[in-house]
């Protein structure tokens, strides 16, 4: 298939659009392959990606049981971002950011990566600190940051009060230049598109429903299009982590499913040139290439298979944006919906080889995955085609919980409803 | 050695209320029809929970009615002239009444059956009366205040976002609200903003009691 | 458009009560009950608005909330609210809103050349350029951001203000037994049989009135059972009121315009409203939309739907255009028609795409005067700025072609007709898939056991007429050249769903997402199923195995101002302590500790907030100091096992401590992470006073019930939060108990009396205390508890009583200096992540006894001595060093090298006459008097050497305290 | 979402807070056992079941109690709740 460009569309639009062929094709499911990943969205497509770019390994089939990228990787607020405190996460998502930065050349797909920057807003002289610990940690880990004054922030966001409620004024804010939002649903389609052309199958409407066994070890998968053998089958199903390891006989493990809300208002001309985040709550808010403000907030915080919340999140999520903005309280919500989440006991990720012979895991990634979608892909194929972590993903190991060795970036515990 | 105080009895000539500055008497609002609702502090009462060990419920519920008079039973809330009384957890009770020895009186009654917590100063009791009184709480509690739903003296514990809150229908258009004393003043002042569409009137302290 | 208003007639419009507004600055006139739309379209008006990409002009298409173009701003009180579709604002005098999305302005917009770019800008062009180099100078994200800049001005639709809105917003909570959704008939007879019953009935409609299609359609019954209804004791009706989600347990919001429609407020009177209903059964009567046709400049302005028509002529007496044709799919255009012609409209045709058509629309017809053309279809419209004529040709409805030469009709107004869709929305909000009927070819909705019934056309109860099919052909599109809107705010043409569909998206989720169609603030409300239906076309399937995408809430757009309703500005809760006032008129600087309000510090003289807290821990040093620790949270604790429980949440003893003791206790939590800590003093053999720190009162009271209501229901102890109850006030200082002794009667305070963590009660100008002598700066100090409503008068007292010693209230800033020279720790170190050996407090972790937490504490990774430990950090050249510096070993500010961990506080020492700290360092006490710097890149660039110390800097032996 | 508290009837969502998994409560390790394997799968290891799950709430914006809740999580459909009592669960 041709190289998408902007030569390519004009040639295209001069033959009335109708030579584009599919982004990827639908082929029926092999008996066999060297690699199954099951999970078609973000984490899947690019894991698949990057076993045949990286690794050689082409001969693989991304299993999707709905359409193709109809989880989480379609459902978040697009914020692409590497501020984290602990280092083993910042030297992850780092290494993301920078994929990113490339992504859309590396995928020959526009993903619209903006790096508008992020900037985390703080209210109180303890938070202040907070955010300069954070942003210290980052600058030191090699990731960018800066503190931004109320007087640039008035600039950047109009809309912004400053003065906030008076109890909570705007102290200042702590950004990372280089974050920023892309286009979720392209990523997928990206990914689909560029590990298709390597030899990937992507086979939709194709939904696991048993393991393969041979004694302990992992050996293929029973499907709704029948059964597939594999050397290897790497498991990236996010919100449904547990119910499809379940299958495979392993009854608890330490993630929980949980909704997350996000909403988007009616779009208006460009008013908001950046992510935001406010510190007297939990708020997440940009504007999105349309014109509509995407933003969310807390997990609903009960178990959750349902892709849809609750009225208490949304009224605390609204008021917030209020409280920051009082202007938009006059731009009206147009949409809102659910994603389940993948909440882990320490907040962050789990890319692993088992927990079964065979078998491969990609989860717990709470409502962080999107960003990490590249590295997370990258560190996933490395370690199914290795059978040994990558550096980046050492930590991301699933005895760590046992063994202490958690990575609570909120120090919240084994709450997984509060990370 | 210490001994624990059984109360703290709101002393008049030094208590202050958290909303003494907010208090002033007045109509406010929309008064196209008048005011249609009352706002008032019940400052300096006795306030006390009592709670029930497992199994003592009654024996509580019977102790309660014995130090106060009020005919409260596991199942009964009760609003008398002295007192008033109301199960707003299981076992549970909130008293409160205008005698101050309200505590001692309880702890005495309740001996090894329940135990006694003296919230005099703890809690802001605030009343809400008229016509317009539960269209106002509607805005702040998402309770369901049809009398058929909550008779006059029953009580209940709810929110409104941080606030806790025990709400007791004194009558049917009169409701008692204890709130806690430090989110008294910010929750006084939604309850008058709230009122303000329809009108409404803060009446001034009794006799008797603190001004100020 | 030529449309105009009627001498007479229009249901809701007053004659002769004239409104003047303004739209884009030109001033109309229209009646009192009219909508903008419906004054417009009196006025003349045809283009209202821009489309979002191509930027064609556009008019009204609906009469409802489904209207899909014609969008304006209202600049009402400073706040400006865009994207209000015209068809639901209530005129007003005063009334100012202008046109969105153009530049310079409506008649010639610029940005319409994007048309221009034709097919080149089709669905999802944008994903396959703007890439730009991959390398320097325009690699990575740059090229693409150039041209997002772009893409950004020219999307969105109106304006933002960035005034605050100061309008109010209210929220309700109401419960009912049968909510009824939709106040047309249908809904009417459901809201009079529950309110029989006797059932507690609320009833909301969007529109001002009740009655909806029955109102305007002329039911000879309506207006009988509204005056039924309206005498019902029991039911509410909510007008102008829409019902726009339905969450689990049917808890239903709505949103209510109180006064959009006016000028002028009442007092208190708020804009909009939320309600938030709990109703045990909600009956959904919300009617259904009528879908437009597909085929080639059917966006042009004149171009409506016909139900729209018919709304426009009963309800408001307006017709939209003195030569009317009609194109559809099914019969109710033929109800359309004659109404129309009721109103002495000129229907001069009706284009019927099927080429059978029955008796009864035939005989409508030729009563309305307007000449049948069946199995022809509209192929092209003409004119400038409206509409002018059509072309019209035979029509193969298999093919989707037209099959001969066309001919045009001239006209000023087509009006559409594609069917109608039930307006399921809410009744899918909780997930089930809707079903499709393949006899009324609509989506109905899911059953999904929910306590919620559907009734009227919302439930497929289509009534169009005697003789008249509910059905339509199954046709929605004319295959012909030109452009043809399938959603037409979002500019997707029939052709962007082919394309999307030949580049592999096959679901309608994916057509969604790669086209935007019915994404737009109609949310697909008229797009949807002719959308779905081409893509089922394209895939040769069956419309009811592509379905349909899911509805999510809200209904239709909501302000977030009604969603936030109370909760911001000056009502957001926060908590004030006795001392308050006192601390305001002294001259505290306060600041938010979670929701309270606690002194920052109290400047004097123009002091900084640094020179300020500096004095004030001097004082404390010193002399002596006073300082309010209301906020400290405060748990009763009583009963038989009160002692035994206290052992299992700490992780020291409590059992033997002496009653009149209190002592320090530390928390895990049960993964053996430290929690929290705080004193507990021992009141009676049987009670105990908790005190939390004042950010994890709330968790730790949960904590504590947790365990005792699930985990060990056999331990007798009984809970009560009484932070409230007590004022507490620390006195510290060398001085503290001269001050003491000089006010407290009925006690003494000597060291005998009471040494340090004794308790005693006594008096303080009349009001009973309690004191417990605890020290959290280090200095000999008392903690004074009081009952809350005495808690100022003895302050007052405390600080009377001071004078001679020169008492000074201080705050935060210096009870933070206090403690960190002390190495007391707080949340900065209490992250969560730390363990009591991290924080130097393992010497109270028990041996002796199990505690929550015991088990998992010495797992492997919390026990390394490389662990980020808690140590002192002075600044050896009195440099100012910050909080949240990391600690680094390089002298190189530029090549600082790996965190080594990070200042968690910070403060000038007047003891040590420089700046000190506490710091997380890793192996941290094997870096005793180790030389290392605290480096700030992101906020100050000081690089400030730093010596490691013993975490506590004063004091060590605590001769101070317990002098 | 509402939620039938055993003692103060309905009531919303927002007026509770979530525990979890009421049959890991009742699974907890003895109090000082030490059983770090059972440790660790108590502190750290769920079921999360798709479907009917018996989980603990409080109510603690109103009458404080623990209630055990029996949830479906995909459909959120409550068809049990009473206050809690640990024998419930074991």
């Amino acid at each position: 298939m041709a190289e998408y460009s902007a030569l390519q569309v004009i040639r295209n639009a001069l033959g009335g659009n109708e030579h584009w062929k599919p982004l990827w094709r639908k082929p029926d499911p092999k008996p066999a392959y060297n690699v199954i990943i099951v999970g078609g969205g973000g984490h899947g497509l690019a894991t698949a990606y990057y076993l045949a770019s990286e690794h050689g390994i082409a001969n693989v089939a991304v299993l999707e049981k709905g359409w193709l990228g109809s989880g989480n990787i379609g459902r978040n607020t697009t914020i692409v971002r590497s501020n984290y405190l602990l280092p083993e996460n910042a030297a992850f998502y780092e290494h993301s950011m920078k994929m990113w930065e490339t992504l859309s050349h590396e995928l020959n797909y526009n993903v619209m990566f903006s790096q508008r920057g992020i900037i985390n807003l703080f209210h109180t002289p303890a938070q202040e600190d907070e955010a300069a610990r954070r942003g210290n940690a980052m600058l030191l880990n090699g990731v960018d940051a800066r503190f931004v004054r109320p007087e640039e922030l008035g600039k950047r966001m109009p809309a912004l009060d400053l003065a906030g409620s008076s109890r909570l004024p705007v102290l200042g804010g702590l950004e990372q230049p280089r974050a920023g939002t892309a286009r979720h649903d392209a990523v997928a389609w990206g990914y689909a598109r560029a590990a298709d052309r390597r030899g990937v199958d992507i086979i939709e409407n194709c939904e696991v429903t048993g393991f393969i066994r041979d004694g302990t070890r992992v050996t293929g998968v029973n499907t709704t299009r029948g059964d597939i053998y594999a050397r290897k089958i790497g498991v990236a199903v996010a919100g449904s982590t547990s119910r499809v390891l379940a299958m495979a006989g392993i009854d608890a493990l330490p993630i929980e499913s949980h909704v997350l809300q996000a909403f988007v208002t009616e779009s208006v001309k460009p008013c908001l040139d950046c992510v935001v985040t406010y510190g007297g709550g939990h708020l997440y808010i940009s504007q999105s290439d349309k014109g509509g403000l995407v933003f969310g907030g807390d997990i609903d915080g009960y178990n959750s298979y349902a892709q849809r919340g609750n009225l208490p999140i949304v009224e605390d999520v609204m008021s917030e944006v209020v409280e920051l903005f009082p202007a938009f309280a006059k731009l009206r919500l147009l949409r809102s919906w659910g994603g389940v989440m993948d909440m882990s006991m320490d907040g962050s990720p789990i890319i692993t080889a088992g927990p079964l012979p065979g078998m491969y895991l990609n989860a717990g990634w709470c409502y962080g995955g999107f960003k990490a979608t590249p590295a997370s892909g990258f560190c996933f194929a490395h370690t199914i085609a290795t059978d040994e972590p990558h550096p980046l993903n050492a930590a991301f190991s699933l005895d760590r919980f046992y063994r202490g060795y958690v990575l609570d970036e909120k120090g919240q515990g084994a709450t997984p409803w509060k990370h | 050695m210490a001994e624990p105080f059984i109360s703290t009895p709101v002393m008049a000539a030094t208590a202050q209320s958290p909303i003494a500055d907010a208090l002033l008497p007045g109509e406010y609002g929309n008064l196209a029809i008048g005011a249609q609702v009352a706002l008032s502090e019940r400052f300096g009462l006795a306030i006390c929970d009592v709670c029930a060990w497992p199994g003592l419920e009654t024996k509580t519920a019977n102790a309660i009615k014995r130090a106060t008079g009020l005919a409260v039973t596991k199942r009964r809330d009760a609003v008398g002239e002295a007192a008033q009384g109301f199960q707003h957890a299981p076992g549970r009770w909130t008293v409160i009444a205008e005698d101050p020895s309200l505590a001692e009186r309880l702890t005495r009654a309740v001996s090894a059956n329940a135990t006694v917590v003296d919230l005099a100063h703890g809690r802001t009791c605030l009343r809400i009366a008229g016509e317009a009184g539960t269209s106002v709480l509607a805005k702040l509690f998402a309770i369901d205040f049809a009398e058929k739903a909550f008779p006059v003296a029953k009580g209940l514990a709810t929110s409104h976002h941080a606030v806790l809150a025990q709400i007791q229908r004194v009558d049917a258009q009169t409701f008692d609200l204890l709130v806690f004393r430090s989110y008294a003043r910010t929750f006084f002042h939604a309850l008058t903003r709230a009122s303000e569409e329809f009108g409404y009137r803060i009446v001034p302290p009794r006799a008797g009691e603190p001004e100020t | 458009m030529s449309g105009y208003r009627r001498p007479s007639g229009g249901k809701v419009i007053e004659r002769g009560k004239s409104i003047t507004f303004t739209f884009d600055g030109k001033q109309y006139f229209g009646l009192a009950g009219d909508t903008l739309a419906s004054a417009l379209i009196a006025g003349g008006v045809s283009v209202v608005g821009r489309s979002f990409k191509y930027h064609r002009p556009r008019g009204i298409v609906a009469a409802g909330v489904d209207e899909p173009n014609a969008l304006v701003t209202v600049l009402g009180d400073g706040a400006r609210e865009p994207n209000i579709r015209a068809t639901e604002i209530e005129i007003h005098d005063g009334l100012v809103c202008e046109s969105q999305n153009r530049f310079p302005s409506l008649d010639f917009d610029m940005r319409a050349l994007n048309q221009l770019g034709g097919d080149a800008l089709a669905a999802g062009f944008y994903y396959k350029t703007f890439m730009g180099p991959a390398r320097w100078p325009f690699g990575g994200t740059r090229t693409w951001m150039a041209f997002e800049r772009q893409i950004r001005r020219a999307a969105g639709l109106g304006r933002a203000g960035t005034e605050s809105d100061t309008s109010r917003y209210d929220r309700v909570n109401a419960h009912c037994d049968t909510l009824v959704v939709g106040g047309g008939k249908p809904g009417i007879v459901q809201a009079l049989e529950a309110a029989r019953k006797r059932r507690r009935v609320i009833v909301c409609e969007i529109d001002p009135t009740l009655g909806g299609y029955a109102s305007w359609s002329g039911d000879p019954d309506i207006s009988a059972m509204i005056t039924q209804l309206q005498a019902m004791d029991n039911v509410q009706i909510l007008t102008r009121t829409t019902a726009w989600g339905i969450y689990d347990g049917n808890a239903v919001a709505a949103l209510e315009r109180v006064s959009d429609h006016r000028r002028d407020r009442a007092p208190g009177e708020a804009r909009q409203r939320m309600w938030i209903i709990r109703a045990g059964h909600v009956a959904l009567a919300t009617g259904a939309f009528e879908r437009p046709l597909v085929f080639p400049g059917n966006d042009r302005p004149g171009v409506m739907l016909a139900s729209a028509a018919q709304r426009y002529a009963a309800m408001y007496g307006v017709l939209p255009g003195k030569r009317i044709a009609i194109v559809t799919n099914n019969d109710s255009a033929y109800t359309s028609a004659i109404a129309l012609k009721a109103r002495d409209a000129n229907v001069i045709t009706i284009i019927d795409l099927r080429s059978e058509v029955s008796g009864g629309a035939r005989s409508i017809a030729s009563v309305a005067g307007a000449r049948l053309r069946t199995g022809q279809a509209v192929v092209a419209t003409a004119g400038t700025g409206g509409l002018d004529s059509i072309q019209v040709a035979p029509f193969d409805h298999r093919t989707r072609r037209p099959t001969g030469r066309s001919e045009g009709i001239s006209c000023d107004c087509l009006l559409m007709s594609g069917g109608w869709s039930p307006a399921i929305h809410l009744a899918s909000h909780a997930g089930g898939a809707p079903r499709w009927d393949d006899t009324l070819k609509a989506f109905l909705a899911p059953e999904d056991g929910r306590d919620l019934s559907l009734h009227g056309a919302a439930a497929g109860d289509f009534v169009f007429g005697a003789g008249l099919s509910p059905a339509p052909a199954p046709v929605y599109e004319v295959r012909a050249p030109g452009k043809a809107f399938v959603d037409f705010q979002h500019d997707v043409t029939a052709d962007d769903v082919r394309l999307a569909h030949r580049e592999g998206f096959h679901s309608v989720e994916h057509v969604k997402r790669y086209t935007t169609l019915g994404m737009a603030t109609d949310q697909g409300k008229t797009s949807s199923l002719p959308g779905q239906a081409i893509l089922a076309d394209a895939l040769g399937r069956p419309l009811e195995q592509v379905g349909t995408t899911r509805f999510r809430p809200p209904f239709t757009p909501v302000s977030l101002g009604s969603i936030a309703a109370e909760r911001f500005g000056d009502l957001h809760p926060e908590r004030i302590t006795p001392i308050h006032d006192w601390h305001v008129k002294n001259g505290a600087r306060m600041v938010a500790a979670g929701h309270w309000q606690r002194p920052e510090c109290y400047n004097r003289w123009k002091e900084s907030v640094e020179q300020a807290y500096i004095r004030e821990a001097k004082t404390v040093r010193r002399g002596v100091g006073i300082v309010d620790v209301s906020t400290l949270g405060k748990i009763d604790i009583q009963g038989p096992d009160a002692a035994a429980f206290l052992d299992r949440v700490y992780t020291n003893g409590f059992a033997r401590l002496p009653v009149g003791k209190s002592r320090y206790g530390l928390m895990l939590r049960e993964d053996g992470f430290v929690f929290d800590d705080g004193t507990t003093w021992r009141l009676a053999p049987d009670r105990y006073l908790m005190t939390t720190t004042t950010a994890n009162a709330g968790p730790v009271m949960q904590h504590l019930e947790y365990y005792l209501n699930v985990i060990w229901p056999d331990i007798r102890v009984h809970l009560t939060s009484v932070t409230d109850q007590w004022a507490a006030m620390a006195v510290a200082g060398p001085h503290s108990r001269d001050v003491l002794a000089a006010i407290v009667i009925d006690t003494d305070v000597d060291n005998l009396t009471l040494p340090p963590m004794g308790i005693v009660h006594g008096r303080i100008a009349e009001v009973p205390v309690m004191i417990c002598r605890l020290s959290f700066s280090g200095e000999r100090a008392y903690e004074v508890y009081c009952g809350a409503h005495h808690g100022a008068h003895v302050w007052n007292a405390l600080i009377a009583a001071g004078e001679p010693w020169g008492i000074l209230p201080y705050g935060l800033e210096a009870l933070g200096a206090l403690r960190i020279e002390k190495g007391h720790v707080t949340g900065a170190e209490i992250d969560g992540r730390t363990t009591a050996r991290d924080l130097n407090l393992d010497w109270m972790l028990s041996t002796k006894k199990p505690f929550i937490g015991s088990a998992m504490m010495d797992r492997l990774g919390l026990v390394p001595i490389t662990r980020q430990a808690l140590v002192g950090v002075v600044s050896i050249n009195g440099e100012k060093f910050h909080g949240g510096s990391h600690i680094v070993e390089s002298a190189n500010p530029k090549k600082p090298g790996p965190s080594l961990g990070h200042v968690t506080a910070m403060c000038y020492s007047p003891v040590h006459d420089r700046y000190i700290g506490l710091a997380l360092v890793s192996s941290g006490r094997a870096r005793l008097g180790a030389r290392l710097y605290a480096t700030d890149p992101v906020r100050s660039a000081s690089h400030v050497p730093v010596e490691i110390v013993r975490h506590v800097m004063v004091d060590p032996s605590g001769d101070r305290m317990h002098g | 979402m509402i939620i039938p508290c055993p003692f103060c009837g309905p009531r919303d969502l927002a007026e509770f807070t979530y525990h979890g998994d009421a049959a890991r409560a009742a699974a907890r390790p003895a109090h000082g056992s030490t059983d770090q394997e059972a440790w660790d799968r108590h502190v750290y290891d769920r079921r999360n079941p798709a479907g009917s799950h018996a989980e603990i709430w409080q109510h603690a914006g109103g009458c404080r109690s623990h209630l055990r809740v029996v949830r479906d999580t995909r459909t959120h459909e409550i068809t049990e709740t009473t206050l809690y009592a640990p024998e419930v669960s074991q």
